[in-house]
């Protein structure tokens, strides 16, 4: 008798755990306004990255078609995939001396991890990571980009 | 047992070896011939205990191969490096010690994938990781012209 | 149940001819690729045999030419589930070895860090889990959760997944001014949500009879195979690194240690239920706390790690994580091997699926939370 | 009664009229039968078209997502999209499939919906066979797709299609029996079997109330038995994805996979429609005793409508039960079956019969 009333007591006791279960589900089946899906290629006007968000590896230029680099190289040696290549040229300044500046900053987006290891060490603050996220492209060559406008020129005042 | 006990009793256990307080750790080094009995003595023997073994790790040094075991007692919580050197380096081999502590099988496999140390008595060494063909890539003298790129 | 299956496979007259399948290494319940050749007997699995080494990506070799700093971002990628406990075993090692005492506000913030990993760890494996068992619903329910601790991150840190958040010396940033609000505000919201979670599965006569008594791992074998975090624990081994060698800031907060007996997959599952509770009451305590001051120290530019060897252990969302590191006083280190909880666990797998039906097997991987790049490296 | 108007019955008896005047009774059958299997095959495809989209948003809703929303207002055309990406897509037979068998499984799977589908009545009048044994021609032909299966998983010359295979034809012989004997309870209440008459019945009220408790266990085994029947989870072994990848039909490609796939839509339609009709009054409008003007607002409300919306609520029954339970393990799932549900069963028609017996259903 005592086992045939365990048996009765299981099978309501698993309809009830069940039940439970099953409203768990229906109360968000009926709160569809509580749905969390965001509609990514739709939204993109109002989808706003946090400003730290490491996207890409970019060089802020100013208005002057002026950056901070002075082609150092920190970032080349920190950068542990090989994804930045510091090409630099001599130029002769106004005093006559042979000076060594940055030719072009090559960056090839499609080996960096994003590891934010280069804006760390820039000893001039020339490079920081920028928001974007979109870096699918049909063709590689397309991923390795220049990071110094071209015809851009270092700022003033920035340490050497 | 602290540290100091732990070296007191394994000088007086194993007059030859090699025991020292290491930077963080108690250390002793082995002989690679003694390894299988000095293992199951730490074991077995009830005030060592070190029934966990928490990583085993090789280590290519240019005359001879490392292995390193990281022991630790879950009874007495204390600490544990052992390593031993094997003979040579061009046919390093070893006992296992997978009998003593299971989990050793697949670290000793993985050892033998990566840096090629046989281990003697093991029930299933094969490659873990790479297959057969290729070498051991963890050893210094390894080069692979396609995989890798030097800078 | 067992004896019934253990009668099934002795009797004779029932016995069948023994077959192989290979599960994976594409397959939906080995979450990536691993591969399990499987000896079946009909539905009951006889022997598992792990093949791994299909992600194996050669991050020790990769690491003996790069620079100490510049290791932690390559450990995300192991187990990328605890990416900030990997990285802060790295970063706790460089720091011992070189005698650095980082400021307080690094520990407690490292301490935050850990814990929230943990929880998003244990979110995606309940949903995970969910869904090996069937339950497709729980899946969506813990990715919707896990998303507000990815925010939290990415605000402050800027990467959701491989942070490379702890840095030798300290932290990359220092913390958003959200953060504390944004992360009790997570706190509050997610202690309502849990029992739901509970709700769902935990109580579910279904669930209970898939789990209950599947896969017994006893203490001894835990500890012979070397099983630790949750898995290991369940079983009653006791394992927890943040307790019996607390780093960052573990030694000043109070915590449980949470400690199971049965060690079949209910009890895992239960415990990492249990370890998510204890996860937010550690965070309580740290959030209101965090003290001011620098968030990192200066270190040199070239660091360079005394000749030595050095081992640093941390408990990850999966169990001990060891980093062995030998140095011959070079800026690169000479040898690094990584102990990761995955590897260990993984092998245990064969000796307690004996006997159990793939569907079991399928539990058991579940609860056994593995991630594949961590086994493999 | 007001809904009488909707009887479909003048309408088929002019077609026929006007058929067989002008044409000879072979070729009036002909041309009934092709008018018939025309608008069953349209029926279905559309129809399950619809289910796997009300499939998908209700999975999207209970999982607090959208569904599919690209293609048309609201996703409405994926579906289609859906069907049309699979018929065109490249049927490819692996090497060491038994041709034969293989080819032939996706068939067998697919003519069992069409099978059952005829004796279902939509409306009163709408309705190709009206058996005497309509019931018992539903369970006896409901058991064939499971030979589809079987043949499937052994044809297809792959380990995981043979154990998806083997799960699906133990799980539903045994709830085979579940089935019938949960629809024998109802069939000892109305003391018919044809399924008219079974739905004329209910006209001064649905089963399910008129029969109380032994009516309510027997539907509660009924949608249980036949949610297993239709390999949906949380019995959803056969394809088990976590396990067997995709089961039975691992190997199947475009419209053979299709075919499975509509397959299971159907016939969770056709269990659906078998509940609605055995316990909850067919096409019959909601009665409520007493409340006159109640029952006449609801009696102006077509009978195909309350028809489809009884089997909408039964099908989100079904799928609300998928999306929320996880899978069971194949010797629970029998355990469950003989040990739990065919007892309760047994004694459940005992109860029935005694209370048939003694007048206690109203």
């Amino acid at each position: 008798m005592r086992s045939f009333i365990n048996y009765i007591a299981e099978i309501f006791s698993g309809i009830w755990t069940l039940l439970t279960g099953m409203k768990v589900t229906a109360k968000y089946f009926f709160t569809p306004w509580k749905h969390v899906t965001q509609q990514y290629p739709e939204n993109r006007d109002t989808l706003v990255m946090f400003e730290r968000f490491r996207g890409e590896v970019i060089m802020p230029h100013n208005e002057n078609n002026e950056h901070k680099c002075t082609g150092c190289g920190i970032c080349e040696i920190n950068c542990p995939n090989g994804s930045i290549e510091i090409i630099t040229k001599s130029v002769v300044n106004e005093e006559g001396k042979k000076k060594r500046i940055i030719d072009q900053h090559i960056y090839h987006l499609a080996m960096c991890t994003f590891c934010n290891l280069c804006v760390k060490t820039c000893p001039s603050d020339a490079i920081v990571m920028a928001q974007t996220f979109e870096h699918a492209h049909w063709d590689r060559t397309t991923m390795t980009k220049v990071l110094n406008q071209p015809g851009s020129k270092i700022m003033d005042g920035v340490k050497e | 047992m602290t540290n100091e006990q732990l070296i007191e009793q394994l000088t007086s256990a194993n007059p030859i070896a090699d025991v020292k307080q290491g930077i963080q750790y108690p250390e002793i080094t082995v002989s690679f011939n003694t390894l299988h009995a000095f293992m199951q003595n730490l074991k077995s023997d009830s005030n060592l205990a070190f029934d966990y073994l928490v990583c085993q790790s090789g280590v290519d040094y240019p005359t001879y191969m490392q292995v390193v075991y990281h022991l630790e007692s879950t009874l007495h919580k204390h600490f544990l490096i052992v390593k031993v050197n094997t003979e040579n380096r061009e046919t390093p081999a070893l006992d296992t010690v997978t009998d003593i502590w299971p989990t050793a099988e697949f670290h000793e496999r993985e050892i033998y994938d990566l840096l090629g140390v046989k281990f003697n008595n093991h029930p299933d060494l094969r490659r873990l990781f790479l297959d057969d063909t290729w070498g051991f890539p963890l050893r210094k003298d390894y080069k692979d012209d396609i995989h890798v790129v030097e800078r | 149940m067992a004896e019934i299956i253990e009668k099934i496979i002795t009797t004779d007259e029932i016995k069948t001819d023994e077959y192989l399948v290979n599960m994976g290494p594409q397959h939906p319940s080995t979450h990536g690729v691993l591969r399990l050749l499987l000896k079946l007997e009909g539905e009951i699995v006889h022997n598992v045999e792990p093949h791994v080494g299909y992600i194996h990506s050669g991050i020790e070799k990769m690491t003996e030419a790069l620079s100490y700093p510049q290791i932690p971002h390559l450990t995300d990628r192991m187990d990328y589930l605890s990416s900030h406990m990997n990285n802060e075993a790295v970063s706790l090692l460089v720091e011992n070895a070189l005698q650095v005492e980082v400021p307080e506000r690094v520990k407690y913030i490292r301490t935050i860090f850990d814990e929230l990993q943990r929880l998003a760890s244990h979110q995606l494996w309940w949903c995970a889990s969910g869904m090996d068992l069937g339950a497709l619903t729980a899946f969506f329910y813990g990715l919707r959760d896990r998303e507000d601790i990815l925010d939290i991150f990415e605000e402050t840190c800027g990467a959701r997944l491989t942070l490379n958040y702890s840095v030798p010396g300290g932290v990359m940033f220092d913390i958003h001014p959200n953060f504390q609000r944004k992360v009790k505000a997570f706190i509050k919201k997610f202690r309502k949500i849990l029992p739901e979670y509970d709700k769902l599965l935990t109580g579910n006569i279904i669930f209970q009879n898939r789990t209950r008594g599947v896969g017994i791992l006893t203490k001894e074998d835990a500890i012979a195979y070397g099983v630790t975090g949750p898995t290991g624990r369940a079983s009653g081994f006791s394992c927890d690194v943040r307790k019996h060698h607390p780093y960052s800031a573990y030694p000043y907060i109070k915590f449980d240690e949470k400690l199971g007996s049965d060690g079949d997959s209910f009890m895992r599952w239960k415990l990492r239920m249990d370890e998510m509770w204890e996860s937010l009451n550690i965070i309580e305590q740290l959030i209101d706390n965090i003290p001011e001051g620098d968030y990192a120290v200066k270190m040199k530019g070239v660091i360079k790690l005394p000749e030595g060897e050095y081992y640093q252990r941390v408990e990850t969302a999966r169990g001990e994580f060891g980093v062995y590191v030998v140095s011959d006083g070079k800026k690169n280190p000479y040898r690094v091997k990584f102990r990761s909880p995955g590897f260990s666990n993984l092998f245990a797998i064969n000796h307690i699926a004996k006997g159990w039906k793939i569907a079991d097997l399928v539990a058991i991987m579940a609860t056994f939370d593995l991630v594949i790049p961590d086994i493999d490296r | 009664m007001a809904f009488e108007k909707y009887d479909f019955t003048p309408l088929t008896q002019s077609i026929h009229q006007g058929l067989s005047e002008n044409l000879s009774p072979l070729l009036t059958t002909i041309i009934e039968w092709t008018i018939i299997g025309v608008l069953y095959l349209l029926f279905i495809a559309v129809f399950g078209l619809l289910l796997v989209y009300a499939e998908r948003k209700v999975c999207a809703f209970f999982q607090q997502r959208l569904g599919p929303m690209r293609v048309g207002p609201w996703g409405l055309i994926q579906t289609i999209a859906d069907f049309i990406k699979l018929l065109m897509k490249e049927l490819i037979t692996p090497k060491s499939v038994d041709k034969f068998l293989y080819n032939l499984a996706p068939f067998i799977v697919i003519i069992v919906p069409f099978l059952t589908i005829s004796v279902i009545p939509f409306a009163p009048g709408l309705q190709a066979l009206d058996f005497d044994i309509g019931i018992f021609f539903v369970t006896a032909v409901s058991s064939v797709g499971v030979i589809g299966v079987l043949l499937a998983g052994w044809a297809s010359n792959n380990k995981y299609s043979l154990i998806g295979g083997m799960r699906s034809g133990a799980q539903i012989v045994s709830y085979e029996l579940s089935v019938g004997m949960s629809l024998i309870t109802m069939v000892i209440m109305a003391g018919t079997m044809q399924v008219s008459e079974i739905v004329e019945l209910q006209r001064g009220g649905w089963f399910l109330f008129k029969g109380h408790i032994p009516a309510v266990i027997a539907f509660f085994v009924f949608v249980v038995a036949g949610t297993a029947e239709t390999n949906r989870g949380p019995f959803d072994l056969a394809e088990a994805e976590s396990e067997l990848t995709a089961g039975f039909h691992t190997e199947y490609s475009g419209i053979k996979f299709a075919f499975f796939f509509l397959a299971e839509y159907i016939n969770l339609f056709i269990v659906a429609a078998m509940a609605t009709i055995v316990f909850l009054g067919g096409w019959m409008p909601f009665h409520f005793g007493g409340f006159e003007s109640f029952n006449t607002i609801m009696d102006y409300i077509p009978g195909l409508v309350w028809f489809f919306m009884k089997v909408f609520a039964i099908i989100f029954l079904i799928m609300w039960f998928k999306w929320t339970f996880p899978r069971l393990r194949i010797d629970q799932i029998l355990t469950l079956e003989w040990k739990y549900l065919l007892p309760i069963n047994l004694f459940n028609i005992l109860l029935m019969a005694t209370m048939v017996l003694l007048g206690w259903h109203w």
